[in-house]
């Protein structure tokens, strides 16, 4: 059963990943939609305004943690939840690539989109 | 077939310890047990395990009250060897991981118990046994050691000479209940029974539904007298719709009983004008059952127990769990309302003659645990004293069949120990309803250990056939006769009539027992067909209990006759035994030994 | 052991016949963390195919950006979805502390009633922000 | 609640017609079914009122029970009964094929968790008064079937076995009759983690198990947890217990539902076991901080 009986047990890592990315994604989603609901309204989001906050260094490292993080938290718990269900052996592997594929993906074409966004680049 | 050195029947505390022992000699052992190891009896006991651990406690004072406790029914070899061995068991179930309660400076703690005269019952809480059974499987499991679990154990193979001390045992069979497969088990070194008590011949016990004295009728049937039979504890706090049992702890802290005029019937009556409530077992359940008969018992049945006094903080702390007992298991809840009570059989003192090494007259036979009398407790058990005897004689067998046992046994066993004839006509038949009956040996001249195996499997198949594919009663109806007949004649209170009378009725339910047949078609999981085997040995023992009882004209320990108010040393200071003897049983004496290497007791009377 | 027999059907019913917080605020977690992932995909595609194809990296006017997020704001559907989706976030991070407590140990025995309350919150938040979340299209 | 199963009502008593030799037999068996039926009248009309329990059926044997079906019994009520008291009922009168485990009738034994009303619970335990009636029995779900309301436990042991349950201290005192020390808070922290009686209705109640079947399990958890805080175990042997619970399908996929907790009828706080060896498991792995 156990194979890695290192200390660096991956159960135990993404465990505990999974809750400090939820601290944090805590913060990163209030403070998300509060921006784009609240402070600015999104029935008038510009790409002018898009840009103008993407274009400052804070807000722009913040939107990128909160992309990784949020990919890293919402496809581990994905696998977890598969993990769960019983999912083992080779469909296990197969299901654990395509969704780390999925997740690089997510955030490259994440991050694509952010330096289109911002003024910076 | 399977092949072991060592067979253990039965996985309770006693098995366990056994089967541990044999396996640290060496041995090549394995546990077969009609219920998993876990769900054994055991389980149950609450109180506590008493060993003489403190530094002003000795190990002969231990002995002598257990002596005392016996009514000087006791044997020496037994008792000497019980009391000093139960300090190292109880040290080493510690050592095993046993979840004792402790003390502040971290050992373990000891309280006070009914008859002892020093603190020195150990506990867990108010779950003793079952910290000791779970503990020990623990160890079975640390050990690797084989058991079959949900393996009926039905008969034993034993040889057939015609003198029982002359007899071998080679193993035996055993039905898997899951599949419906019978098989031998084949034991070069011998079998160890250790299964459990007997309550289920009667209707309100303490004991659970599986305790049906299997291992006593099947190695009485081997030949193995069973002793002491008549000596039957009745513990008096049971609920009445389960018999679940409310600790003797309510009484230790200031419980009381109530009759239906709401009399504090201990005083009221004068049943026990010193100690009131905390009087021993057998005269609270007599004081008990007056009341009833009297007509002062609630709903004639039963008496109220009241710890509403003792204030709600109290008693959540001290004895939550009764509570919880008294809620879940009757429905009421003991910070507003008395608790219903009545007596309960509890505990068998009897059970299959065996030596101090728990071994019977049949060589490789051995029996320990509540199954086995050694002639520990005598007449009548202490509180606490049953726990520490499934450790010191299952460890005692389990070293004894792993051959590690070089001294020769001081107690008698077989027909060569016996002193005196019983010399009176039984009211009713005894033994076979008739000489077919294929559990008497046939006589056959069997050469090899693994063909007298072979015969009795075959015995037993065509058996559990012939049940299977007949038409006929169904063995509840029987049981429930055996069990009524006990509780109503057998019970705390024993009249010549009365017992006469159980006789009678317990001849009828073994007629009837020939006509018992199997509903139930199925080979998966037939329970309806365990139940059938268990209550023919249900009759054995409830006969022998019933039979000891008229023959032992006196009062002495748990044994109450209306006719013979005093302990009579001069007739009856002798073991009663009962043997098979080839389906026409007979009843004799055999004597006690008082005698020990260090101590000699001396009968005196026992009060407290 | 001779033959076992599945329950299938009996057995998925069996379960939910019993109503047990514990176990509908996994299912609500799950639920929801499900539709915030898949939210997360489409939210970065709408983004990117908002932005003009050859614009990456040498951004345009973002013209077609501005036009795509408000056509997509004047739909009602969307605003309700939005709401949907406020809710299903407001519940996953409300019961995601609730998880957090537990996780450190805190509060255990009373894990329904703060499961109600995460219910309770979730709701209160939602209907509060409904106004903003609604305002000109209504 | 529509599942698959046919409702049966009353199963007859009379067992198939056989040839048998016993003509005399079959007589007194008609006498007796004929006697038992009256009593049964009696008791039933005597009882103040009377319980109705659906019993599941399944034996892979028996042809009219290959089928899963509900047996319906009606079974006299009495203060103070327990489902297992109806259940015992049912089989000594009505059907004596009626096959369940039971033993101690006390809650120590652990036989007889059966899925009652929807709920993982003690037959013996639970009181016939605090159900909604007709009582509806079952098997634990999430365990296979072997007959009527007995379960394979097999699983359930295995599970328990792979946590190395046994105490295993670095050493023992030399004195002969020397315990080993245990504080009193030591002992009260394990104390309710020792009060387990395997009866499997955790395990039963958690859907993780129930779709992974490698998940150690809420029961056997809560054993490693037992060994692993008992002081009297050394901190090498109590990092190797961690080690066996951090594994892949270990406390991990505890996704704290609760529902082992819930049914537990030893009132084990389960959950809370759990979660306190994740973070131990954290502490200890991450160590280097
Ligand atoms: C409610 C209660 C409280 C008690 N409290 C105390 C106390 O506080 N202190 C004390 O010292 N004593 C106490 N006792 C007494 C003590 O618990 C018992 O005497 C003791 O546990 C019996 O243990 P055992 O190993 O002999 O049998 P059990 O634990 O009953 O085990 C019997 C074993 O044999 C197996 N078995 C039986 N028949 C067969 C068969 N045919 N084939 C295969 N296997 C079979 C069963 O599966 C089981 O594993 C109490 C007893 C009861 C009932
Ligand atoms: C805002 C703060 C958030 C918090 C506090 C939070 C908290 C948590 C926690 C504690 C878990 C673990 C549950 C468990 O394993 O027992 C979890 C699971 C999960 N979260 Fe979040 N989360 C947050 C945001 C998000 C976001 C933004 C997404 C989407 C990208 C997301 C998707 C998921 C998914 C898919 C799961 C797995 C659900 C399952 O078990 O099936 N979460 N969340
Ligand atoms: S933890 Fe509770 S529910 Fe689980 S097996 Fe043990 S006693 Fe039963
Ligand atoms: S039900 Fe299962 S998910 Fe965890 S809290 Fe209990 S083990
Ligand atoms: S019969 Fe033993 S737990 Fe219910």
């Amino acid at each position: 059963m156990a194979e890695h009986y290192s200390s660096f047990n991956r159960g135990t890592w993404r465990w505990f990943l999974q809750r400090v990315t939820a601290v944090f994604l805590i913060g990163a989603l209030a403070f998300h939609f509060v921006m784009l609901h609240f402070v600015n309204h999104a029935a008038s989001i510009t790409f002018a305004g898009t840009e103008a906050r993407m274009g400052g260094i804070l807000y722009f490292t913040l939107m990128m943690t909160f992309l990784v993080t949020a990919a890293f938290h919402g496809i581990n718990g994905v696998y977890n939840a598969l993990i769960n269900m019983g999912l083992k052996g080779t469909q296990k592997k197969v299901v654990a690539a395509i969704l780390v594929v999925a997740g690089i993906a997510l955030i490259v074409q994440g991050t694509r989109v952010a330096i289109a966004m911002s003024p910076m680049f | 077939m399977y092949e072991h050195d060592v067979i253990v029947v039965g996985a309770g505390g006693a098995g366990l310890r056994a089967a541990i022992e044999a396996h640290e000699e060496g041995a090549d052992v394995a546990l077969v047990t009609k219920l998993h190891p876990v769900r054994s009896h055991t389980g149950a006991a609450e109180g506590g395990i008493n060993a003489a651990l403190h530094e002003k406690d000795s190990w002969d004072l231990h002995a002598y009250d257990t002596m005392k406790g016996s009514d000087y029914l006791g044997d020496a070899p037994a008792i000497d060897a019980f009391a000093k061995e139960a300090r190292h068991e109880v040290i080493q179930l510690e050592h095993w991981g046993m979840p004792f309660s402790r003390e502040e400076d971290g050992t373990v703690s000891q309280r006070p118990f009914g008859g002892l005269s020093h603190p020195r019952t150990t506990y867990a809480g108010a779950e003793t046994g079952h910290h000791l059974l779970h503990t020990m499987y623990e160890q079975v499991v640390k050990r690797g050691i084989e058991v079959y679990d949900e393996w009926f154990v039905t008969r034993l193979a034993v040889t057939d000479e015609s003198n029982p001390s002359d007899r071998t045992c080679h193993g035996c069979v055993a039905y898997e209940i899951a599949t419906g497969e019978l098989s031998g088990f084949y034991a070069r070194d011998g079998v160890i029974l250790a299964t459990g008590g007997l309550g289920q011949a009667f209707d309100h016990t303490t004991n659970a539904i599986a305790c049906t004295g299997d291992g006593q009728a099947m190695a009485y049937r081997a030949g193995a007298p069973m002793e002491d039979m008549e000596f039957v504890q009745f513990h008096p706090t049971t609920l009445p719709s389960t018999g679940v049992l409310i600790s003797e702890g309510v009484r230790g802290e200031g419980g009381i009983l109530y009759n239906d005029n709401e009399e504090r019937l201990m005083y009221e009556y004068g049943y026990a004008n010193n100690d009131g409530e905390l009087a021993s077992r057998d005269v609270v359940s007599r004081a008990e059952l007056t009341e009833v008969n009297e007509g002062r018992g609630i709903e004639d049945e039963y008496v109220h127990l009241d710890m509403r006094h003792l204030g709600e903080e109290r008693i959540i702390d001290r004895l939550e769990n009764i509570l919880h007992l008294a809620e879940d298991f009757e429905g009421v809840d003991g910070l507003d309302e008395p608790m219903p009570v009545k007596p309960g059989q509890h505990y068998q003192m009897g059970g299959t003659e065996v030596d101090e090494y728990g071994h019977s007259c049949v060589d490789g036979l051995y029996a320990v645990g509540e199954c086995a009398c050694y002639s520990l407790h005598g007449a009548n058990r202490l509180g606490g004293n049953a726990l520490p005897e499934l450790l010191v004689f299952g460890a005692r067998a389990g070293r004894h069949a792993a051959g590690a046992v070089e001294e020769e046994p001081e107690i008698p066993t077989g027909p060569g120990a016996k002193s005196d004839d019983w010399d009176e006509e039984s009211p009713a038949e005894l033994g076979a309803v008739d000489a077919t009956d294929p559990i008497a040996a046939d006589g056959g001249a069997v050469a090899t250990p693994q063909e007298v195996l072979e015969q009795a499997v075959e015995t037993e198949r065509e058996r559990v056939e012939t049940l299977m594919e007949r038409d006929g009663i169904n063995h509840a109806d029987v049981r429930a006769k055996v069990q009524k007949t006990m509780t109503e004649n057998v019970n705390v209170f024993r009249e010549e009539s009365n017992l006469k009378q159980a006789l009678k009725d317990i001849r009828e339910a073994r007629e009837e027992y020939q006509n018992v047949a199997v509903a139930d078609p199925s080979r998966t999981y037939n329970t309806d067909l365990i139940h059938t085997i268990e209550t023919r040995n249900v009759i054995d023992v409830a006969e022998a209990i019933a039979l000891g009882a008229l023959a032992r004209k006196e009062f002495r320990g748990a044994h109450w006759r209306k006719q013979y108010q005093e302990r009579r040393d001069d007739e009856y200071l002798k073991h009663t035994l009962y043997a098979w003897n080839g389906g026409n049983p007979e009843l004799y004496y055999k004597p006690v030994i008082l005698e020990g290497h260090e101590e000699k007791y001396e009968p005196k009377v026992r009060s407290y | 052991m001779s033959q076992s027999y599945d329950r299938g059907i009996v057995e998925s019913f069996g379960r939910w016949r019993e109503f047990s917080a514990g176990m509908w605020a996994w299912i609500f977690h799950k639920l929801t963390g499900w539709i915030l992932v898949g939210y997360l995909f489409t939210h970065i595609a709408v983004l990117s195919t908002a932005i003009e194809p050859g614009t990456i990296a040498a951004a345009g006017d973002g013209e077609f950006y501005t036009s795509t997020l408000q056509g997509l704001e004047e739909l009602l559907i969307v605003r309700f979805l939005e709401v949907g989706l406020l809710a299903v976030a407001v519940f996953h991070i409300m019961n995601g502390i609730r998880l957090l407590f537990v996780d450190l140990g805190i509060g255990l025995t009373s894990q329904d009633k703060s499961f109600y309350a995460s219910l309770v919150l979730t709701g209160a938040i939602t209907v509060a922000s409904i106004p903003t979340f609604l305002a000109g299209v209504l | 609640m529509s599942t698959k199963i046919e409702e049966k009502p009353e199963t007859e008593t009379e067992a198939d017609e056989q040839t048998s030799p016993g003509e005399q037999r079959r007589e007194l068996k008609r006498e007796r079914a004929a006697e038992r039926e009256q009593q049964i009248q009696e008791e039933l009309s005597e009882a103040e009122e009377t319980v109705g329990i659906k019993v599941f059926r399944f034996d892979p044997e028996v042809a009219d029970k290959e089928e899963p079906r509900f047996d319906s019994f009606t079974v006299p009520f009495f203060r103070g009964m327990s489902v297992l008291d109806a259940l015992v009922y049912a089989r000594d009168t009505y059907d004596s094929s009626l096959t369940f485990r039971h033993s101690c009738r006390q809650a120590v034994c652990g036989s007889d968790a059966l899925f009652i009303n929807g709920r993982q619970r003690l037959a013996c335990k639970t009181q016939v008064s605090d159900l909604e009636w007709p009582i509806r029995i079952e098997p634990l779900p999430h365990q296979d079937v072997v007959k009527d309301l007995v379960v394979d436990m097999e699983h359930f042991y295995e599970q328990m076995h792979a946590v190395e349950p046994f105490f295993d201290p670095d050493e023992t005192p030399d004195g002969e009759l020397e315990e080993q020390r245990q504080t009193p808070e030591n002992r009260e922290k394990v104390k309710l983690s020792t009060r387990c009686i395997w009866c499997g209705a955790c395990m039963s109640s958690c859907n993780i198990a129930a779709g992974d079947n490698e998940y150690l399990g809420p029961a056997a958890i809560n054993k490693a947890y037992r060994f692993a805080m008992d002081e009297r175990e050394g901190e090498d042997r109590k990092q190797e217990r961690l080690r066996i619970v951090e594994q892949e399908h270990g406390v991990w996929r505890c996704q704290t539902q609760f529902s082992c907790t819930e049914v537990c009828p030893k009132d084990i706080p389960l959950t809370e076991h759990i979660q306190e060896l994740k973070r131990e498991a954290v502490k200890s792995n991450l160590k280097f901080w």
